[in-house]
C-alpha cells in the first residue's frame, strides 16, 4: 500500500512512503510518528492518500494509540469487542479469541484500570486487531512488554499479518522489532527520509540523523576524520563527491572502533590516537568515552578489568575500512 | 476505592468532621420536621394525589423535553470553540438567574394569549396559560439550564481521544456518543438529571404565573396553607419527599454502578 | 427607640398605602423603624397562628383571616379602620376598553365572545370569593337569570384562576381584558374602572342582613363542605398578643383609626371604616 | 481544539442546528423582555438600589459559608466510600427537592422565634427572622445543595494517580488539594459556585418566609409588582442582571482560561 | 538500601532487595513491578522497611509513574518545579537546568498535552528528579525514547545517580537498561528471585521464569534433555541433586543452538535431531522453529538464504555444553 500523506500542524510532515507486510516507522522522540498514524487514522486534517476524504469512522484501519486509551467503563473483554457488531455470545468468542492469542484470555472480566501496563497494552492491541482492518496502524505496540512476552505478541501479531495479508505500520523505538520488519521507514527532519529493508537500512543509514536513530554511536564530519587519519580509496572518491555537494558524515558503530595500547600496529585499517576519557560498565561489555580529534565512543566487549583500560590513557583507535559508512550530514 | 491526596496523606479526623458538620447542617431542619410532624393525625387533604399526580407526569414530560433539547446543547458548548461562546454561557445562566416570579412573568408576556407566540399557538389549538402544556413549559425553563450546565461539565471531561478511538473501530458519531461519550459523562450527566427533576417538581414562583392550574405539589403546598393552615402541609410534604426522592437516588445508583468494579484495594 | 422594628403584616392588596405612606409617616412621626410584610392574608393568618411568622400589628381584609386569629387568642380586638368596594377594572389595552368606557352595560361586555376575565382562587383568596358574590347580586339586581354562570363558568374555572400577581400583571399587559376586585387596588394601580353599584359592591354594611346575604355558594376543603357567605368589605387591624413592642403596636393601631390614617386611607380610594370591633 | 467525536465524525449541521435551537428557545423570554421593556421611561424605584446592596452583600457572605462548609463535605463524598453513601446523596438533595415555600416553612420551624433553636439564639442576641442573619441562613439552604453536588461531581473526576504523585513530590495534603485537585476541578467548582450564586440571588420563597426583610431584590421585585404593577419591575430586573451575571461569567472565563492554552490543532 | 516489604494487595508480594546506585527490577509483565514501587512511594498499603510507617508526603523519594501523569494544568516547566520550594525564579532555573540535562530544555512553556510521548516522558523525569531524594523509584523511565535519547538520558541519569549518591530503583522491561545496572533483581513468582550484578544474572539465571524473562528463549525439562541427548558430567551431578529434590530444567539461547545438515558429525557437544517447522527473519538473521523431542528456537546468525535451510527438513541441534544453564523449574 503506498501512502502519501500532507500534514500541517502540530508539526509539518511530508509522508511518502510503501506499507508491505510488517513495515517499521522509527524516528527520534519528537519526530513525528504519532502525528502521522493519527493523520492516517482521521484524527488530523491532512491530505493525500488513501483514505484522505473519508471520516474516521469509514477507513478499514485498525489504531493502537500510544498511550492505550482504553474504555474505562467497559471489561476487557468488551474493550476489544467494542468494533463488533452482532449477538453479544459471537463477539464475547472473538474478543476472547483474540485475547487468548495476547496471553490474556484469564483476565476477560477483569476492569482496565486493574491492569498493568503491558496488559492494557495487549488489549489495545487486541482491541485493534478485531475488525480484521485493511491496514494496522500501531502506535508502540510493545513498548511496555518484557522480552518473552513480547516475543510472544510479536509472533501472533505477525502470525495474524501473514494470515490475512493485512498491512501493519508500526510506530516504535524498538530496534528488535525494526529487526523483524519487512521494511523499515525512517522519519526525520519532517519527512520520511529512507525506507528500506532492515538489513539494509540497519547498515546503509542514509543520513546523520537515521544513523544516530539506529545506533550508529559515532557520526563525525567527514573532513574531521579526512584530517586525522588516512582514508582508503573506497571512500575518498564519494567524499570529494561530496565536497562539491553537501556535506557527509562517517558513520561508526561503537563496537566497530578497536582501541589499542598506544604505538601498537595496525594493518589495513584507518587509526588515529585519543585519550580515554570516561569509561562505564554495560552488563558484559564496557563503554569507553574518547577524547581526541574528535568525541568518540566505543564498546569493548569484555569487562573493563581484562584489559586495564586507565581514564587518562592515550590509545591507538581502529576501524576497518568496511565497518565505515558515508552518511549525508543535514537531512 | 480509589483514593486521593486528602485520604491518603492526613488523618481523617479534620475532614471527616468539616463533612459530617456540613452534611448535619444541610439535613437539620429536615430532622426536625420529621421530629415536629404530628405522624398520629397524619391524613392527606382531598386533591393532594391529584396534586402529585399531575405534579409527577407532568415533570416526566418537562424532563424527557429537558433531555432532548438540553443534551445537544450541551455536548456544542462542551467541545465547539468560537468566538462568544462566554457569551452564550451567560444566556444560558440567564434563566436560572431569573428570580422564579419574574422569570414567570417574562414567560407571561411571551407566551401569554395576546402575545405573538401565545396568540400563535391558541390558534393551533395550544393554549400556554393555566394548562398542562403551560405547566410544562415553566418546568422547562425552572430546570433545563441545571441540566445543560451539569451536562456541559460532563462532556468536557470526557477524554476526546477515547472518542476518537471509538470512531477508529468504526461506530458512527452517535453511537459513539451512545457508548463512550454519555456512559463516560453518567455521573455529571445523572447530577443534571436529578437537579433538574427536583428543580422541576420544587418550581413554586413560574409556575404559580403561568399555570395555577394544574396544580402540582408546591402550589397545592400554598393553597393548602392559605386553607387550612401549616398542619396541612406536613402530609404532603411527606409524599412529595416520598414521590420525588427515589428517581435520584436510583440516578445516582445506577450511574455509579455503571462504573465497573475497579482497583479493589 | 425600639431595637427590632415595628412589623406589619397586612392584606397584600394594601401594599402601596401601607408601604409608602401609613409606614413611613407613622415611622417618622414616631422614630420607629416600619416594616411591612403584604402577603396573602389567610397565608398570613396561618403563619401569625402557627408562631411561623412574628408580627406587631396585623390587618386583614374582610373578617376571615382575623377570627383565625381571635379564635386562638392571639388578637383580643380588632376594630375597623378602612373599607372598600367591589369595582370592575379592564384593561387599558384590551379591545373591550372601550365597549367598558361607553355605554354598553358592564355585565353585557362581560358575557362577550372571546373576552378574558381574569379573578384570583374562591378557595383561598377572599377577593375570589368576593368577585363570584358579586357577580350573583348583579344576577338578580340586573335580572339576567345565568349570568353569573355565564361569565364565570365553574366556581374554579381554571381558564380564569390566577395567582395575583400574575392577574395583575396580564391585566397591565392586556392578556387579560377585566377583573373584579378592590376598588381602593385598583386605584392604586392606576387602572380604568367602572363603580359598582351598593346592592352588588359589598360596601354598604345595611344591606347585609337582607339583601347580600342571598348569594351564598358551597366550597368543600379537606372533605368538608363550607358555605361562603358575604362579608362587609372591611379592613381590620389587631395588636397580636406576641407582639414585641405591644406599645407601639397599640398606637399604630389608634393612628390607622385617627384622623391622619384615615385622610391618608381616604387619599388613596379606601372608604371610611363601617361596623362593630370583632371581638 | 479537543474535538469529539460528533465534531469529527458528522456533518456538523444537525448538531449545531439543535444545540442553537435549544439555545434560542431558553433564550427567547429574555429577548423578549428586552425588546418590550419601555427604555426610555426607565427609572428605577425608591429602595431599589438598597435592595440590590442587600442581595449582594449578603449573597457574598452566603456563597463564602457554602465554600467553606461545602467543599469538605463534597471533596469527602467524591473520595469516601462507605455504607450509607447513597443516604448521603440523598440527603444533600432534600433542600434542593423541598418546594422553596415549604423549605421556608421548615426553617421557620426550626429557626423560628418559637423554635428550640431560634430561641436559644436570640437569646444570645442573635434573631434568626427577619435579620440580615436570617437572609444569609435562607441563601445557603437554598444554594449550598447546588454548590455541593457540583463539586462533588468536579472531584470524582480528577484522577487520584495525580493527587497521590503531588504526594510523593513532597506536598501536605492541603497543598495538593490547593495545586492540584482544586485547579483539576474548577471547572466544575466554577460551575458549582456560579449555580450557588445565582440561586442565592433569586431565591425567592425561602426568603419570603424566614427573612421577607431586608429586601433583596426577588422580595422587593413582588412588593414593587404588588404596589406598582408591571412598569416598576422592568428597571430592577435589568439591575439585577447586570449585577449579578458578571461573576459567574468571569468564574467561567477565569476557569477555562487557566486551562493551558493546549493542542494547537 | 536494602528494602523489604510486604504488600497484600492487588497483588501479593514479598519483596526483599537492595538497592545500591542504579537497581534495575526486571520482571514479566503483571509480576508486581508497579505495585512494588507505588507500595515504597506510600501509595499502596504495605508493612515493611523504610519509610512504610511515613505518610507519602513525608518519604524522600522520587517517583515516576508508569504512566507519566504529568499534571495537565501545568506547563512543561511548573510541572518539574512542582516539588520546589521558593521563590519562582529560583524554581524555573532549577526546572530549566533539568529540562536541559534531558534535552527538553526548548519545551518548557509548553503544555504537557502537547508532547509526544517519549518528551512526556523525559519531564516526568526531570520531575521526579527536582528535589534531590534519598531513593528514586522510576517506572520504566525509558521505554518511550529512541536509542539515542535513551542513551542520552540514561548518561545523565547515570551522571546524577553517580554525583549525588542517589540509589535508584528503576523497573523495566529494557534489557540495554538492564545490563548498565549495577544490581538486577528479578521479581517472578511474588517475589524477588534473584538479585546479583547483571553480567551474573544474564548469565546464570536462577529459574525457568528469569531465564525467559532475560531472553533464553529455550528453557526445557532437563529429564526431557536427558533423555534425547549425552549430557556433560557437569550437569549430569546437579541433575542427579535435582532428581532428589526439585525439578529442573536446561535454559539455552536461540543463538547458541547450531543448526547442522543431517548426518554432519559434532565434536564435543550435545546434539539431537530435529525438523524444521517454521523460518523467519530477523533483521539480519533468520530465526528457526524446530520440532523433535522437544520444541526448539534457534537463531541463525545469517540470513535464511545462505543455508537454505527448508522447511519440513531434518537438522542436527547441537549446543556447546558450556552455553546450557541449569535452571530451577518452578520459582
Ligand atoms: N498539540 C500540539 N501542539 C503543539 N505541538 C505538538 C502538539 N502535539 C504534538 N506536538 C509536537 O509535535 C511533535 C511530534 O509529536 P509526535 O507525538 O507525533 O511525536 P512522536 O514521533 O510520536 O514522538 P514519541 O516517540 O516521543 O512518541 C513533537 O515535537 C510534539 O512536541
Ligand atoms: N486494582 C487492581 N485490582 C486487581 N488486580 C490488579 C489491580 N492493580 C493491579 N492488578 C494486578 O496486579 C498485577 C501486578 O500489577 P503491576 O501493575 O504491579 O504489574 P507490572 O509488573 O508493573 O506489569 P507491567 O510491566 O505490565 O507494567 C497484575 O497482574 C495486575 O493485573
Ligand atoms: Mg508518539
Ligand atoms: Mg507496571
Amino acid at each position: 500500500m503506498q501512502i502519501d500523506y500532507l500534514i500541517e500542524a502540530p508539526v509539518r510532515l511530508t509522508a511518502r512512503l510503501r506499507v508491505e507486510g510488517f513495515t517499521v516507522l522509527l524516528g527520534a522522540s519528537g519526530a513525528g510518528k504519532t502525528t502521522l498514524l493519527k493523520a492516517l487514522a482521521g484524527l488530523l486534517p491532512a491530505t493525500g492518500t488513501p483514505y484522505a476524504q473519508l471520516a474516521p469512522q469509514e477507513r478499514p484501519i485498525g489504531y493502537l494509540p500510544q498511550g492505550c486509551a482504553l474504555f474505562p467503563h467497559l471489561s476487557v473483554w468488551r474493550n476489544v469487542a467494542f468494533g463488533l457488531r452482532g449477538r453479544r455470545r459471537a463477539r464475547r468468542a472473538r474478543a476472547l479469541e483474540l485475547l487468548e492469542r495476547v496471553a490474556l484470555g484469564a483476565l476477560a472480566d477483569r476492569a482496565p484500570q486493574t491492569l498493568s501496563g503491558g496488559q492494557m497494552q495487549r488489549v489495545a492491541l487486541a482491541r485493534a486487531l478485531v475488525r480484521n482492518p485493511a491496514l494496522l496502524l500501531l502506535d508502540e505496540p510493545t513498548n511496555a512488554l518484557d522480552r518473552a512476552t513480547r516475543a510472544h505478541v510479536i509472533g501472533e501479531l505477525r502470525a495474524l499479518i501473514d494470515q490475512f495479508g493485512i498491512p501493519a505500520l508500526v510506530a516504535t523505538h524498538d530496534t528488535y522489532l525494526a529487526a523483524l520488519a519487512d521494511s523499515v521507514a525512517v522519519l526525520a527532519d519532517g519527512r520520511v527520509a529512507q525506507q528500506g529493508p532492515p538489513d539494509e537500512v540497519f547498515d546503509r543509514p542514509a543520513t546523520r540523523a537515521i544513523a544516530q536513530l539506529i545506533g550508529f554511536e559515532n557520526v563525525v564530519r567527514a573532513d574531521l576524520v579526512e584530517r586525522a587519519a588516512r582514508l582508503p580509496e573506497s571512500l575518498k572518491s564519494p567524499l570529494d563527491a561530496g565536497a562539491a555537494g553537501r556535506e557527509l558524515g562517517i558513520a561508526i558503530r561503537a563496537h566497530d572502533l578497536q582501541l589499542m595500547r598506544n604505538g601498537a600496529a595496525i594493518e589495513g585499517a584507518i587509526a588515529l590516537s585519543a585519550t580515554i576519557k570516561e569509561t562505564r560498565r554495560e552488563g558484559l561489555a564496557t563503554r569507553i568515552f574518547l577524547d581526541g580529534p574528535m568525541a568518540l565512543e566505543a564498546l569493548s566487549p569484555s569487562p573493563c578489568g581484562d584489559r586495564g583500560w586507565q581514564i587518562g590513557e592515550r590509545v591507538r583507535v581502529a576501524v576497518a575500512p568496511d565497518r565505515m559508512r558515508l552518511v549525508a550530514w543535514d537531512g | 476505592m480509589r483514593r486521593g491526596a486528602l485520604l491518603i496523606g492526613m488523618r481523617r479526623g479534620a475532614l471527616n468532621l468539616g463533612a459530617i458538620g456540613a452534611l448535619s447542617f444541610l439535613v437539620l431542619p429536615f430532622a426536625f420536621f420529621a421530629w415536629a410532624t404530628p405522624w398520629g393525625r397524619l391524613h392527606a387533604v382531598a386533591g393532594d394525589f391529584d396534586a402529585v399526580r399531575v405534579s409527577v407526569v407532568y415533570t416526566l414530560a418537562a424532563l424527557a423535553l429537558i433531555v432532548i433539547g438540553g443534551t445537544p446543547l450541551a455536548y456544542w458548548m462542551a467541545r465547539r470553540e468560537f468566538r462568544g461562546k462566554t457569551v452564550c454561557e451567560g444566556l444560558v445562566l440567564l434563566p436560572l438567574l431569573t428570580p422564579p416570579l419574574a422569570m414567570g412573568l417574562l414567560l407571561a408576556l411571551l407566551y401569554g394569549p395576546h402575545s405573538m407566540v401565545g396568540a400563535t399557538a391558541a390558534r393551533l389549538g395550544l393554549e400556554l396559560t393555566n394548562t398542562p402544556t403551560a405547566f410544562v413549559l415553566a418546568q422547562v425553563y425552572a430546570a433545563a439550564p441545571y441540566y445543560v450546565i451539569a451536562a456541559r461539565a460532563a462532556f468536557e471531561s470526557v477524554d476526546p481521544e477515547l472518542e476518537q478511538i471509538a470512531l477508529t473501530l468504526g461506530k458512527t458519531p452517535w453511537q459513539v456518543f451512545r457508548l463512550v461519550t454519555a456512559p463516560l459523562a453518567r455521573l455529571g450527566l445523572a447530577v443534571g438529571l436529578a437537579m433538574a427533576w427536583v428543580r422541576a417538581l420544587g418550581e413554586f414562583g413560574i409556575v404559580l404565573v403561568i399555570a395555577y392550574f394544574p396544580q402540582g405539589i408546591p402550589v397545592k403546598l400554598w393553597v393548602n396553607l392559605q386553607d387550612l393552615g401549616l398542619d396541612a402541609i406536613y402530609p404532603l410534604l411527606w409524599i412529595f419527599f416520598l414521590v420525588a426522592l427515589p428517581l435520584p437516588l436510583l440516578l445516582g445508583i445506577v450511574s455509579r454502578s455503571y462504573v465497573m468494579r475497579t482497583e479493589t484495594v | 427607640r425600639a431595637a427590632t422594628p415595628l412589623r406589619v403584616a397586612y392584606a397584600g392588596s394594601m401594599g402601596t398605602v401601607m408601604d409608602q405612606q401609613l409606614g413611613p409617616a407613622f415611622a417618622k412621626a414616631n422614630g420607629v423603624e416600619f416594616q411591612g410584610i403584604g402577603q396573602a392574608a389567610y397565608a398570613l393568618a396561618h403563619l401569625l397562628e402557627s408562631k411561623q411568622m412574628q408580627a406587631d400589628v396585623f390587618v386583614s381584609v374582610t373578617s376571615g383571616p382575623m377570627r383565625i386569629l381571635l379564635k386562638d387568642g392571639l388578637v383580643r380586638e380588632a376594630p375597623p379602620v378602612a373599607g372598600t368596594q367591589m369595582a370592575l377594572a379592564y384593561s387599558p389595552q384590551s379591545r373591550f376598553a372601550k365597549s367598558f368606557a361607553g355605554k354598553q352595560a358592564w355585565y353585557e361586555v362581560l358575557e362577550s365572545p372571546g373576552l378574558r376575565f381574569g379573578r384570583t382562587d374562591p378557595a383561598t383568596d377572599p377577593q375570589g370569593r368576593n368577585v363570584i358574590f358579586t357577580l350573583m347580586l348583579a344576577e338578580r339586581y340586573y335580572h339576567a337569570p345565568g349570568l353569573a354562570e355565564k361569565i364565570l363558568g365553574p366556581l374554579r374555572n381554571s381558564a380564569q384562576l390566577f395567582a395575583e400577581p400574575s392577574l395583575l400583571t396580564r391585566l397591565e399587559a392586556g392578556q387579560i381584558d377585566a377583573t373584579v376586585g378592590y376598588l381602593s387596588a385598583i386605584k392604586s394601580e392606576h387602572l380604568p374602572f367602572v363603580e359598582l353599584p351598593p346592592e352588588i359592591n359589598l360596601s354598604n354594611p345595611a344591606d347585609f342582613d337582607a339583601w347580600y346575604s342571598k348569594a351564598s355558594f358551597t366550597l368543600s376543603a379537606d372533605g368538608k363542605t363550607t358555605t361562603a357567605r358575604p362579608e362587609p368589605l372591611v379592613f381590620y387591624a389587631a395588636v397580636l398578643a406576641n407582639a414585641a413592642h405591644p406599645e407601639m403596636a397599640r398606637k399604630f393601631v389608634r393612628y390607622l383609626a385617627g384622623p391622619e390614617g384615615q385622610r391618608i386611607l381616604r387619599e388613596s380610594g379606601y372608604d371610611p371604616p363601617v361596623g362593630p370591633t370583632l371581638r
